[in-house]
């Protein structure tokens, strides 16, 4: 059926509020999801569908089949936004959420069970009709991805997402990058207390490629030299400087006769660990 | 004048330093399940059939809560953040992705390994030549714990032999 | 560091506080221990329960004192005893101290002197106690349960360690079973408000005790959304992994609840967090109050029916989260605080990125303040409506814009100087009304201020790691995190454990001290504004994890037959 | 004469049943773009009613009263429309009808207060107190703006009277009355205390679905049509009545009540919902106003 209205009641079933938010900003200018048709139900009565938050905690478990008993028979649609409400998220299995006996506490089942599931799925066992039920998963779901998943209920989009099973067929590699392994390893761990895991892929990647190309230490600081005045970020400048620091001390220790094709340094390595410690120091 | 966003009937894309769903590159992976230790929500599951010689690493995009703490734990960089946010779905089996690797078989006792065949080569990329007698290494890493420990007995019942002589 | 914050964290001003307690009490005191910068262990017999707290939480020249949090804690494994601290907190910018009383409880007797009657503020801890751990509060003036699903058996602790983190035993839900609410004031009918509820965010029950549309009393049975965080954190979960359960105890003052646990490791485990981490944290934790202040506003608009202040208000906040979706990669400033330090560095353009939306925010902020104060319909409903009394504030204490808005002044920005706070400078807004409209005051005023110390903050941030590196927690250390979310003061208790994994970690989210003062706010206003009042105290369900009204006149429309009816709509139509 | 006045009877009759759906979502256009945003299609509330006359409804109690409402309601909100001039007819006219249109309007209240007290819920009993409180206030000022009008007409058909007035000052003020009654009456807000969604989950409907909702829905949308038309012929009528044929006059009636309905639409965004105390204190002001009014034309000023 294809609905031109729905009416969409709120039903929290134990979420940390941030999925509830989001589906309030679905309603705000930006969003306007009742462009779609979409409203929020004042009472479970006048509703054709249910957007349920929250792992479904015990407390709330007998409020809320009274609330999905409360609507008309049909149609019944179950939206369930968010980790939680899809699968019981980082939550499923507390004390006090609610999981039917069969869905194992501590398994290895998949796709994980708990969330919204475990009430429909009793509430179909009691011989009640109810709707299809969207998964829409997020923690928490941005706007976009709620108006996503209704407007799937609503049939104006298509489904994208489908479930993978890769095998050994899918093929191997073990990428080889400029610089040997356990050296980017490790220089990649030091990205993470200099600039965070998010952008020290693009630096690293950057690096190595200057390492690459050079063919001595003392190339290689001109290279980053240069690098950093090109590229007018102080904190990208000074992760460069933190990681020809590191490259060079590890390869001290590591020894230099593979990779980069030049010999020790003599006194270089000093200077630019001055320079790193300046720059360290200022903004 | 009205502010509304077009979307969902244009496309739209997040920003780059959005955290989608993840992802594996199932090219990438070697199945150490260091993404499974870090992941706080259980998404992510390590399941070993010793029977038939396969380890599954399974991904529940409906489970995941998008920390990106498997981003950052994956050696191989196979598990990443993407951008993508559409996954809404009315089947949950939607939102899963399997990786099915083979386990290690030791060569000694023939049993499977609780490593993959894909790890022990990383394993081994990332090993410091030089350092270490590789080759020792070698012959004792693609062994299985129990017959790693029997070797290893073995030799250091042998040395004490040689110095007793 | 600022003047204001070396005059409050002076070493001297400190000691002061412990010194006094040490005195009065004198060998009552079984040990005093410094365990963190500010923060002291008085250990005392449980005798003296009552007794010592008293005196700390109510002493007449200690300004703005009040109970931070209380945790019980199972220590049986270590020292065959249960153990009790109440964590009291010097504010009103008199120096920067927390005090915990701890104290020991045998195993076959459990039971202490309870707070409560001395002070009011102790009355859901300790029934808190009751459920989780077993701990008997003896004269509590109420001892329901609080916490635990109504379906949950009697004499099952979770949070004892014997109790295995997966386990959910039930019991039949019942009649009986069901939460035991108080029996209407005689004259009074029940107007129930909950558990679902469109205005009500989240789930809770109030039962609204009314006369005609006049709340009397207030009965309630919160803890819909007790998830069972603690003890998921105890167990299932390493140091690192902790960090993003805490976030999402509440989807709005995320990182205020993941900085407070952080500080509170950090504090335990002595780890140095880098200066620039903790700039980041306090732009982080300014632009969570940013948005937070802004949806409270536009809830309370939604919540009288004036859609346009509300669609304002939110269409102004929407350029704070995509900002904060840029920086920390999701709308929910999630993922960035971490044990050390932060998790994503601000580049050069996300710091540009910053000071353009704050500059968009300011003009667009005081336009929409300047149009919602002049609609005189909401003036009308906000004045006047929901007073809390600065007694009563200080009496259950009460955090927050919800306190300030009544007169108290403090601010553990201010009072407690944690991340960058004390390197920059600002004011804490307080408004003496009380009502609705003072705290819709303190919280727009708020704002200003937070784009300001954002500015601030982006001016002075220095450059150097963002993450420090630590190997290894040491076991049984105890200490507190402290941070001023949105909603008031979050203090999280931690006891490190061992195996990479905390012993006990106590949540003290701020509307958990907000929300018992609600009933004192409520009564005496009418039914139409009680869902405005719950608003302005910007209950956040899922921290501490509704309303029932109940009449006298309004029983006889109740009990209206249709017999009345037809007369009185033929009374109706012949005065037409 | 005869056809034109089935045709007029008969377009009379789509108006009052199709119009009204049209206009709320006019309104709700009109609120979007105040708002900043899209909104939705101004078909969005027929699709919305047809939404709901498609959906078997539950009933939470055996009761008739419960069942009966909506369908009361409806029945009075279009007989109340029906005594209104379309152009220069009127469907249903004959001397006494002000009193029948005030009655069956005040119906369309007493059946949601039925509606309402037929359940034991709280909300919905505090919906049907509300609206009974609203419209013991509220009545006696249409009441008397009406009567004064009438006074001033020297005719008993309500659908006559804009054809028959001359303006005096007491006629002025009770257009003053007339606007302010039926903006209350209409429960726009900050008036809609009744079906205050925050508050008390839209009172009465808070039980009602299905189609039941539907045809409620739909009847307090004809009562706010009824109302407005009553408004809009008037003001209209007066201006026209003289140079223009029945056609012209329904399209002038026309175009002022769509002008009202964006009117109020403004109103209603740049407000907060009143407190039932604040509306009967500021109804009763206006009532003891009325009464000067009605004085003034007694006197014949």
């Amino acid at each position: 059926m294809k609905l031109r209205s729905l009416y969409i009641f709120h039903l929290d079933t134990g979420a940390c509020n941030g999925c509830e938010i989001e589906l309030f900003d679905v309603l705000t200018p930006y969003y306007d999801a009742e462009r779609l048709g979409v409203r929020l139900a004042a009472s479970p009565r006048h509703a054709h569908a249910m957007a349920v938050t929250g792992p479904l905690t015990r407390q709330t478990y007998y409020a809320a089949k009274e609330a999905i008993k409360a609507m008309p028979p049909k149609p019944r649609i179950i939206v369930a936004i968010g980790t939680c409400a899809c699968s019981g998220g980082i939550f499923y299995n507390g004390y006090p959420i609610y999981r039917r006996p069969e869905s194992p506490r501590e398994g290895q089942e998949y796709p994980r069970r708990g969330g919204i599931f475990e009430l429909v799925q009793d509430l179909r066992d009691e011989g009640e009709y109810v709707g299809p039920v969207v998964y829409i998963p997020g923690c928490p779901p941005r706007p976009e991805e709620i108006l996503y998943g209704v407007a799937l209920a609503l049939g104006l989009v298509e489904k994208r997402a489908k479930g993978e099973h890769y095998t050994e067929e899918a093929g191997f590699e073990l990428p080889e990058y400029p610089i040997e392994e356990r050296i980017r390893l490790s220089l990649r761990e030091r990205l993470k207390y200099v600039v965070g895991y998010f952008d020290r892929e693009g630096i690293l990647r950057d690096f190595m490629e200057l390492a690459g190309k050079a063919e001595s230490v003392e190339e290689l600081h001109r290279l980053i030299e240069d690098y950093c005045l090109r590229n007018p970020d102080s904190r990208i400048s000074l992760a460069m400087r933190v990681l020809e620091r590191e490259f060079l001390r590890l390869k001290e220790k590591y020894g230099w006769e593979v990779g980069m094709n030049a010999k020790a340094p003599q006194g270089e390595v000093r200077g630019v660990q001055v320079a790193v410690k300046r720059d360290a120091g200022s903004r | 004048m009205a502010v509304t966003l077009k979307y969902p009937f244009v496309k739209l894309e997040a920003p780059p330093e959005y955290r989608g769903i993840p992802h594996i590159e199932p090219r990438l992976c070697i199945g150490c399940g260091a993404c499974v230790n870090a992941c706080p929500a259980d998404a992510l599951l390590k399941i070993d059939d010793h029977s038939t010689g396969t380890r599954k690493i399974v991904l529940d995009v409906g489970r995941c809560i998008r920390c990106a703490r498997c981003d950052e734990a994956c050696p191989t960089g196979a598990i990443r953040m993407t951008r993508n946010f559409e996954v809404a779905t009315l089947d949950r089996s939607d939102h899963v992705e399997v990786v099915e690797l083979r386990l290690h078989r030791c060569p000694n006792c023939g049993n499977y390994t609780d490593y993959t065949e894909r790890a022990l080569e990383k394993a081994f990329q990332i090993l410091p030549e030089g350092l270490f007698d590789k080759e020792e290494l070698r012959k004792k890493a693609i062994l299985c714990r129990n017959c790693r420990r029997k070797l290893t007995v073995d030799d250091t019942i042998e040395a004490s032999r040689e110095v007793v002589g | 560091m600022k003047e204001w914050a070396r005059r409050i964290m002076d070493e001297k001003v400190r000691e002061k506080y412990v010194n006094e307690v040490v005195e009065k009490f004198g060998d009552r005191i079984i040990s005093v221990e410094r365990n963190a910068d500010n923060q002291w262990i008085i250990e005392i017999n449980r005798e003296d329960l009552p007794e010592v707290v008293g005196y700390i939480v109510n002493h007449p020249e200690w300004k703005e004192t009040q109970l931070s949090t209380m945790a019980g804690a199972d220590e049986r494994p270590l020292r065959g005893k249960f153990s009790l601290i109440y964590w009291i907190s010097i504010n009103g910018a008199s120096g920067d101290v927390f005090l915990g009383i701890k104290t020991y409880i045998p195993e076959d007797d459990p039971r202490f002197p309870a707070v409560t009657p001395v002070h009011p503020g102790a009355h859901w801890y300790e029934r808190e106690v009751k459920d989780l751990l077993g701990l008997i509060p003896e004269g509590h003036p109420d001892p329901r349960r609080l916490v635990l699903p109504d379906d949950w058996p009697e004499g099952v602790y979770p949070l004892r360690k014997d109790f295995h983190y997966t386990d959910s035993p039930k019991r039949e839900f019942t009649d009986e079973t069901k939460y035991p609410y108080r029996e209407p004031p005689k004259g009074t009918a029940v107007f129930p408000l909950g558990p679902y509820h469109v205005a009500l965010d989240e789930p809770g029950h109030f039962r609204l005790f009314v006369k005609g549309e006049e709340i009397v009393d207030v009965d309630y049975r919160l803890f819909y959304q007790h998830r069972g965080i603690e003890k998921i954190g105890e167990n299932r979960l390493t140091y690192d992994q902790v960090n993003f359960i805490a976030e999402r105890i509440c989807g709005i003052c995320g990182t205020a609840h993941a900085l407070a646990y952080a500080q509170a490791v950090e504090a335990a485990g002595k780890i140095e967090v880098p200066e620039r981490a903790e700039y980041i944290r306090t732009v982080m934790a300014e632009i969570e109050r940013l948005h937070s202040h802004m949806l409270n506003l536009g809830l309370a608009c939604h919540d009288i029916g004036f859609d346009k202040g509300f669609m304002d208000a939110f269409r102004i906040r929407e350029h704070v989260m995509w900002l904060a979706e840029r920086l920390t990669g999701n709308r929910k400033t999630y993922g960035m605080v971490i044990i050390g330090g932060v998790r994503r560095d601000f580049l050069e353009y996300r710091r540009t990125m910053i000071e353009e939306t704050l500059r968009k925010l300011r003009e667009e902020f005081q336009k929409w303040v300047d149009q919602t104060l002049s609609t005189r319909t909401f003036i009308k409903r906000c004045e006047g409506v929901g007073v809390l009394s600065y007694r009563d504030a200080k009496r259950w204490s009460s955090v927050g814009p919800w306190a300030r808005g009544s007169g108290r002044n403090f601010d553990a920005r201010r009072d407690h100087p944690f991340a960058a706070y004390k390197y920059l400078d600002f004011k804490v807004p307080v408004h003496k009304e009380g009502d609705v409209l003072a705290r819709c005051l303190v919280r727009a005023e708020e704002i200003m201020e937070s784009i300001w110390i954002i500015e601030q903050a982006l001016d002075e941030m220095p450059g150097g790691d963002i993450l420090a590196e630590w190997k290894e927690i040491p076991p049984y250390r105890e200490a507190v995190g402290f941070t001023e979310a949105p909603r008031g003061e979050d203090v999280h208790y931690v006891m490190t454990g061992e195996g990479n994994r905390l012993y006990r970690w106590r949540i003290r989210a701020s509307t958990y001290n907000n929300f018992p003062s609600l009933p004192d706010a409520m009564r005496g206003n009418t039914v139409a504004d009680a869902v405005l009042i719950i608003a302005s105290l910007d209950p956040c369900y899922s921290c501490t994890e509704r309303v029932q009204v109940v009449d006298l006149e309004e029983k006889r429309a109740r009990v209206l037959t249709e017999k009345e009816l037809i007369e009185l709509s033929r009374k109706v139509s012949r005065r037409v | 004469m005869e056809a034109e006045r089935i045709a007029f009877s008969f377009i009379s009759l789509c108006l009052i049943l199709f119009l009204p759906p049209l206009l709320d979502g006019i309104g709700r256009k009109v609120k979007a773009r105040i708002q900043l945003r899209q909104g939705p299609s101004i078909l969005q509330t027929y699709y919305d009613l047809t939404t709901f006359l498609s959906v078997e409804p539950v009933y939470p109690t055996e009761r008739l009263a419960f069942r009966l409402a909506p369908y009361i309601a409806f029945a009075s909100a279009v007989s109340a429309a029906l005594v209104l001039p379309y152009g220069r007819v009127i469907p249903v006219s004959f001397t006494g009808d002000i009193f029948v249109f005030l009655y069956v309007l005040a119906m369309v209240s007493i059946a949601y207060m039925v509606g309402g007290f037929s359940l034991n819920n709280t909300y919905t009993n505090t919906g049907a107190n509300r609206e009974m409180m609203m419209i013991l206030s509220i009545e006696p000022i249409l009441g008397v703006a009406i009567g004064t009008f009438a006074l001033n007409a020297h005719t008993l058909r309500i659908g006559a009277i804009p054809f028959a007035l001359t303006f005096t000052v007491s006629v002025l003020l009770a257009y003053g009355l007339l606007a302010y009654s039926v903006y209350v009456e209409g429960g726009f807000i900050p008036f809609d205390v009744a079906e205050a969604e925050q508050e008390i989950l839209e009172g009465t409907f808070s039980e009602y679905s299905g189609y039941l909702l539907g045809i409620f829905k739909w009847a307090l949308m004809i009562k706010r049509f009824a109302l407005l038309w009553l408004l809009s012929s008037f003001i209209s009528i007066p201006f026209v009545r003289n140079v223009a044929n029945g056609a012209l006059i329904l399209i002038t009636q026309l175009i002022v009540l769509l002008l009202l309905y964006a009117g109020i639409a403004v109103i209603e965004s740049m407000n907060a919902r009143l407190r039932i105390d604040h509306v009967i204190r500021r109804n009763t002001g206006v009532f003891l106003c009325s009464l000067a009014v009605l004085l003034l034309a007694a006197l014949g000023w």
